[in-house]
C-alpha cells in the first residue's frame, strides 16, 4: 500500500522576483508504507527542501502529494497543522527542542493540543521515553543534557503522537560517530513499529545500516537514477 | 471554552519566560495598585464625612473682615434671628490655642455639655500633652493668668478624623481660655427648617451683615466632596500613565516576534500546532498576566490602604504633622473597580491581540531548518 | 463641568474608540478577503488572505465580546450619571435628556442582536475546515460594521447634547399613562403579553421558525409596554411609577438585569434560528429551546411580582 | 492545572483575608461615635494637619 505518492513537485523560491531559484524540479517519488528511505546528496542540493514539503512545513509551487489519498499540497492551515500533528514526526539537524522546559515537558507538547486526560498522557509520554531510552532524564532541562540526549529527547516527541511516517533532517550531523550508530541502531526500532522513515543524510555511517530498503539520490533539486 | 490541556501548557510556556511577562505585570500591577489606592483612600474618608456631616447646621456665619476672622457680637445674632425663615441662632466659641512647649496649635471648641473645669481631648491633643507630663490635668497660659482643667474623657480614635487637634470644654472656659468677651461668639450656626429658601437667607444675612461670610450647609458639602473628589482628576491623569506603559507593553509585546520568541513558535507549529492554538496560547497567556495582575493589583491597593493605613497615601490626603492615626473604614466601591476593570484589562488585551497574530503567522520553514 | 469630564463616559468613549479601531483593521481585511477569497484556489495570496482570516477572527471574537460587556457598562454609567444630570432621577431623565438617547439606546440593542447574530454564524463557520459560510459571514460583518460606525458617531452627538444646567424630566412624567400607543388599556395589554407568550412557546416546540421569529418581533415591542407599564407598577408597588430603568438600580435589588436580560435573550434565541438557517442553511433548533427557558423565567419573575403584591393587598394597582 | 490552581488558591486567599478584614471592622460602631460626636458639635470640621493657612489669619483683634 502506498504510504506517499509525490507527483511532478516543482518548488521555486521567490517565484516572481528575479533572484527566483528553482530549488525542486519534477520530483516524482512513491513510498511503501514501513520502508525505510534515505535521500543521500550534498548539501544543497534539495534534500531538505523536499522533507518540509513531505512534512507539510511548506507548500510546493505545483504538483501533488498524496498521503493516504488525500492530497496535502494545497492545504489550508487548519488541515496542513492537523496532518503535521497527527500523520508527522519530525526529527531535526538541531533537535529544535524548547530549552526552557524538561524533557518531559518537550515530549508532551504534541499532546496539549488533544482532550486527553493526564493519566493517559503521562502513559503516553512514558512510552516515547522508554523507546528512545531518555526515560531517566524525565525530569531534567533539555538545555542541560548532551547531543546525544536531545536527540532522544527528539525521537521521543517525534514518536509520541504514535505518527505513520517519521521525518529526519541530517539526524547525525551534531552527533558523535557513537550517538549516530545509536541512532542508525533506532531505524531498526522504527521498522520493528512499523513506521514509514525518510532520512535526508550525505553521513557515510548510513551505508551499512541493514533496516535501509531504499537509498534515493539527489543532486541540484533533481533525482538521479 | 478553552481547552483544558491548551491552557495548562499555555500556563508552562508563560512560566518558561517569565521575563518577558514579568515586565508587563509589574507594570500593569503597579498602575492597578496606584488608582485603586487613591479610590479606597477618597472613598473611606468620603463615607466617613457623610455621616460627620448629619447634624450640619443649614448656615453658618462668621465675621471674617479683611480676610481675618472677627467675633460675631450679640446684635449681629439678634439681627440675623429677626430675620424671617430663620427659626433659631446659636452662637459657637472656638479658636486655636498655641501650645508653646509642644510648638503645636489646639482647636478649643466650646461644648455646653460639659461641666465647667472638665475637658475633652482629642487623641493627637492627649499625645502631645502626655510627651510633656501632662497626665489628667493641662494648664491654659492666658493673659489673664494660668488656667487649669482636668481631662475628664479621651475622644476614641474612631472619631479622629474630626477631633484629633480639638479640646472640648465648656464655653465658659473656652471664653476665659480665648479671652472672648460674653456676648461675643466666633461663629453662629442658623437652623433654616424649609430647605429651598437657604439660599435665599444667606443672601440676605449677608445684605444685613455684609463684613460676615455666611456658607450654607449644599456648600460645605460641595467643599468636602470636591476637596476629595479625586476620582475624576485621578483618571484623567493617570491615563496617560496607562497610555505610556501600555505602550511599553506593545513594544515589550512585538519584541517577542523576533528573535528567540520566534524560533519557539515556529517550533511549535512544526510538531502541528495551528495558528489558532497559537493565538489562543498567546491570548490565555495574556489574560493570565492581566487578571493576575488586575486582581493583585487591587489586593495591593486594599492592604497597603486599609492594612497599613496607606502611610505615604495618607500625607496626600490629610497632611499631618502631628501624628494622625485616622482608620480608614474598608469600603469597596463596586462600580469603580468594574469601572478599573473594563480601563485597564481590556486595552492591554487591545493591545496584544496584533502582537500574538503577527508572531502566530511567522513563517516557520526558515525559522526551523 | 461638562458631560465629558465624568469618569464612566470618558472611560466608555475610550473603549468604543479602541474598539472602533480594532474593528476597522479588521474590516479593513475584510474587504480584500471578500473580494479574493477563493477557497479552492492554491496562490499565495490564498494563503495570505487565510492567514488574515485568523487575524479577523481573533479580532472579531474579542470585539464582540468587550461589546456585550460595554453594554452592560453603558446601563450602569446611564444610572450613575443620573447624579450627574440635573432632574433625573434614574436613567429615563439621562436617555430622555435629548431625542438622541431612546435612539442610541435602541441602535445598541439591534447591533448586539446583529453582533450577536454573526457570533453564532462564525462559530458555525469555524465548525467546518473549509470556511463554508465565509462570505455571507463577512457580508453580514461589513453590514454591522456601518451600524457600529454611526453608533459611536451618535453617541458623540448624544453625550454633547446632554443639557447640564436645564432640568430633565424624569419617568413620572415620561411615561404617564395616556402615553400608550394604540389606545391599549393595561388589561389589554396584558392579555396579548401572556397570549404571544404562550403562542411562542407553542412555535418554539412546533420549531416553526419563520413564526415564531415574528411573534417574537412582536413580543419584544408587547413585551416592553407590558414590563414598563403594568409589571412594573407591582415591582415598585406604585400606581404611577412606570419606568422601564429604575427597576435598574439598587433599591430594587437590581432585578431588572435579570427580567430584562432574560426577556432579550429568550427574544434573541427566537429570532436566530431562522435568519441562520437562511443565511448558512445549518439547522438550528436547539436554540428555541434556550428561546422558551429564557422567555418563561423572565415572565416567571414578572408574574412572581404581581401576584405577590396581588396576594398582600388584593388590590390591583 | 496545576500551576493555575496555585494562582487561584493564592488569590482565594488573598480576598478571604480581604473580606475577613472588612467584615472584622466595625465600621458600625465607628460610625456610631462620629455620629454621637457630630450630634454634639454639629458644626464638624475636618481636623486636617490644623490648617496652617487657618491660624496665620486667625488673630482675634479686641
Amino acid at each position: 500500500m502506498k504510504q506517499m505518492i509525490l507527483r511532478d513537485i516543482h518548488k521555486i523560491y521567490n517565484a516572481s522576483k528575479p533572484n527566483a531559484f528553482h530549488a525542486l524540479k519534477a520530483i516524482n517519488i512513491e513510498i511503501e508504507t514501513g520502508e525505510i528511505v534515505i535521500l543521500k546528496g550534498v548539501s544543497g542540493s534539495g534534500k531538505s527542501t523536499l522533507l518540509s514539503l513531505m512534512g507539510g512545513l511548506s507548500k510546493p509551487s505545483s504538483g501533488d502529494m498524496i498521503v493516504e489519498e488525500e492530497n496535502i499540497a494545497k492545504l489550508p492551515d487548519i488541515l496542513s497543522s492537523r496532518y503535521r500533528h497527527e500523520k508527522i514526526g519530525f526529527i531535526f539537524q538541531s533537535f529544535n527542542l524548547l530549552n526552557g522546559l524538561s524533557v518531559e515537558q518537550n515530549v508532551q507538547a504534541p499532546l496539549m493540543l488533544s482532550h486527553l486526560s493526564h493519566t493517559h498522557i503521562d502513559e503516553k509520554v512514558m512510552r516515547a521515553l522508554d523507546i528512545a531510552n531518555i526515560a531517566h532524564k524525565k525530569r531534567q532541562r533539555v538545555s542541560d543534557l548532551s547531543g546525544g540526549e536531545k536527540q532522544r529527547c527528539a525521537i521521543a516527541r517525534a514518536l509520541v503522537m504514535n505518527p505513520p511516517i517519521i521525518l529526519a533532517d541530517e539526524p547525525t550531523a551534531n552527533l558523535d560517530t557513537h550517538n549516530s550508530r545509536l541512532f542508525i541502531e533506532m531505524l531498526d526500532t522504527f521498522k520493528a513499529l512499523g513506521k514509514t522513515v525518510v532520512v535526508a543524510t550525505h553521513d557515510v555511517l548510513f551505508e551499512e545500516a541493514k533496516a535501509i530498503d531504499r537509498y534515493i539520490h539527489m543532486k541540484d533539486g533533481e533525482i538521479i537514477p | 471554552m478553552f481547552p483544558k490541556n491548551l491552557s495548562e501548557y499555555a500556563i508552562v510556556l508563560l512560566l518558561k519566560d517569565k521575563a518577558d511577562h514579568l515586565f508587563s505585570f509589574l507594570i500593569f500591577t503597579f498602575i492597578v495598585t496606584l488608582l485603586s489606592a487613591v479610590l479606597f483612600v477618597s472613598d473611606a474618608i468620603q463615607s466617613d464625612l457623610k455621616v460627620a456631616t448629619l447634624f450640619q447646621p443649614d448656615i453658618v456665619v462668621e465675621n471674617t473682615l479683611a480676610g481675618r476672622a472677627y467675633t460675631l457680637s450679640e446684635e449681629d445674632k439678634e439681627a440675623i434671628e429677626s430675620l424671617r425663615g430663620v427659626t433659631a441662632v446659636e452662637g459657637a466659641v472656638d479658636g486655636y490655642y498655641y501650645f508653646a512647649q509642644g510648638r503645636v496649635w489646639f482647636h478649643v471648641i466650646g461644648d455646653s455639655s460639659l461641666r465647667l473645669g472638665a475637658m475633652r481631648v482629642g487623641s493627637g491633643v492627649y499625645t502631645a500633652i502626655k510627651a510633656w507630663h501632662y497626665e489628667d490635668q493641662f494648664n491654659f497660659f492666658t493673659p489673664k493668668g494660668k488656667i487649669t482643667l482636668n481631662i475628664e474623657q479621651i475622644e476614641s480614635k474612631a472619631t479622629n478624623l474630626l477631633c484629633n487637634d480639638v479640646i472640648y470644654m465648656h464655653p465658659a472656659n473656652a471664653r476665659a481660655v480665648l479671652d472672648l468677651g460674653m456676648e461675643h461668639y466666633s461663629k453662629l450656626y442658623v437652623t433654616v427648617p424649609n430647605p429651598n429658601e437657604v439660599g435665599e437667607l444667606t443672601l440676605k444675612i449677608v445684605e444685613t451683615l455684609p463684613y460676615v461670610k455666611a456658607t450654607s450647609k449644599e456648600e460645605i458639602l460641595a467643599n468636602y466632596q470636591h476637596l476629595f473628589y479625586y476620582k475624576g482628576g485621578v483618571f484623567m491623569i493617570l491615563y496617560l500613565v496607562c497610555m505610556v506603559s501600555f505602550l511599553i507593553l506593545l513594544k515589550n509585546q512585538i519584541s517577542l516576534v523576533y528573535g528567540e520568541k520566534k524560533k519557539e513558535i515556529a517550533i511549535l507549529r512544526s510538531i502541528g500546532y495551528g495558528i489558532k492554538d497559537i493565538i489562543a496560547i498567546k491570548f490565555i497567556q495574556n489574560s493570565t498576566v492581566a487578571l493576575s495582575a488586575f486582581l493583585s493589583g487591587v489586593g495591593i491597593a486594599y492592604l497597603y490602604v486599609f492594612f497599613f493605613q496607606a502611610p505615604l497615601l495618607r500625607s496626600i490626603f490629610l497632611g499631618s504633622e502631628l501624628e494622625h492615626s485616622v482608620e480608614f473604614t474598608p469600603i469597596m466601591d463596586m462600580n469603580m473597580l468594574f469601572l478599573l476593570f473594563i480601563f485597564s484589562v481590556i486595552p492591554f488585551l487591545a493591545c496584544v491581540i496584533l502582537p500574538s497574530w503577527k508572531i502566530a503567522i511567522a513563517d516557520m520553514s526558515e525559522a526551523v531548518r | 463641568m461638562s458631560i465629558f469630564l465624568s469618569t464612566e463616559i470618558v472611560v466608555f468613549l475610550l473603549i468604543e474608540v479602541i474598539l472602533l479601531l480594532l474593528m476597522s483593521i479588521a474590516q479593513g481585511n475584510i474587504i480584500l478577503i471578500l473580494r479574493r477569497w477563493d477557497f479552492e484556489s492554491s496562490t499565495a495570496l490564498q494563503y495570505h488572505l487565510e492567514k488574515k482570516n485568523y487575524l479577523v477572527n481573533t479580532i472579531l471574537y474579542f470585539t464582540v465580546a468587550v461589546k456585550i460587556i460595554l453594554f452592560l457598562f453603558f446601563i450602569l454609567s446611564l444610572n450613575s450619571l443620573a447624579g450627574v444630570v440635573p432632574g433625573a432621577m434614574c436613567s429615563a431623565g439621562v436617555v430622555g435628556a435629548n431625542v438622541y438617547g431612546n435612539l442610541v439606546l435602541f441602535l445598541k440593542l439591534m447591533l448586539i442582536f446583529g453582533l450577536g447574530l454573526w457570533f453564532l454564524i462564525n462559530t458555525l463557520d469555524l465548525t467546518a475546515p473549509n470556511f463554508p459560510h465565509l462570505k455571507p459571514k463577512y457580508w453580514l460583518f461589513s453590514f454591522l460594521f456601518i451600524l457600529l460606525c454611526s453608533e459611536f458617531a451618535l453617541e458623540i452627538i448624544y453625550f454633547s447634547n446632554i443639557p447640564l444646567k436645564v432640568p430633565v424630566f424624569c419617568c413620572s412624567v415620561v411615561f404617564q399613562s395616556p402615553k400608550l400607543p394604540f389606545g391599549y388599556t393595561q388589561e389589554f395589554l396584558v392579555v396579548v403579553y401572556y397570549l404571544l407568550l404562550v403562542s411562542i412557546l407553542v412555535l418554539n416546540t412546533l420549531k416553526q421558525k419563520i413564526a415564531t421569529l415574528l411573534c417574537n418581533f412582536l413580543f419584544f415591542f408587547v413585551g416592553y409596554y407590558a414590563i414598563t407599564y403594568f409589571f412594573g407598577l407591582y415591582i415598585y408597588e406604585m400606581p404611577n411609577h412606570k419606568c422601564p430603568y429604575c427597576m435598574l438600580q439598587k433599591e430594587y435589588y437590581y432585578i431588572g438585569y435579570f427580567i430584562w436580560g432574560f426577556l432579550f435573550l429568550g427574544i434573541f434565541f427566537g429570532m436566530m434560528p431562522y435568519l441562520i438557517e437562511r443565511i448558512t442553511g445549518a439547522n438550528t433548533n436547539a436554540l428555541l429551546k434556550y428561546s422558551s427557558f429564557f422567555l418563561v423565567l423572565s415572565a416567571t419573575i414578572c408574574t412572581f411580582y404581581f401576584v405577590h403584591y396581588y396576594l398582600l393587598t388584593g388590590v390591583l394597582l | 492545572m496545576k500551576t493555575l490552581r496555585y494562582v487561584a488558591l493564592f488569590f482565594g486567599l488573598l480576598y478571604s483575608v480581604i473580606i475577613l478584614h472588612a467584615l472584622s471592622f466595625e465600621s458600625q460602631t465607628k460610625a456610631k461615635e462620629i455620629q454621637s460626636l457630630a450630634s454634639r458639635m454639629k458644626y464638624t470640621e475636618l481636623s486636617l494637619s490644623f490648617k496652617e493657612s487657618a491660624y496665620k489669619g486667625f488673630v482675634y483683634v479686641p
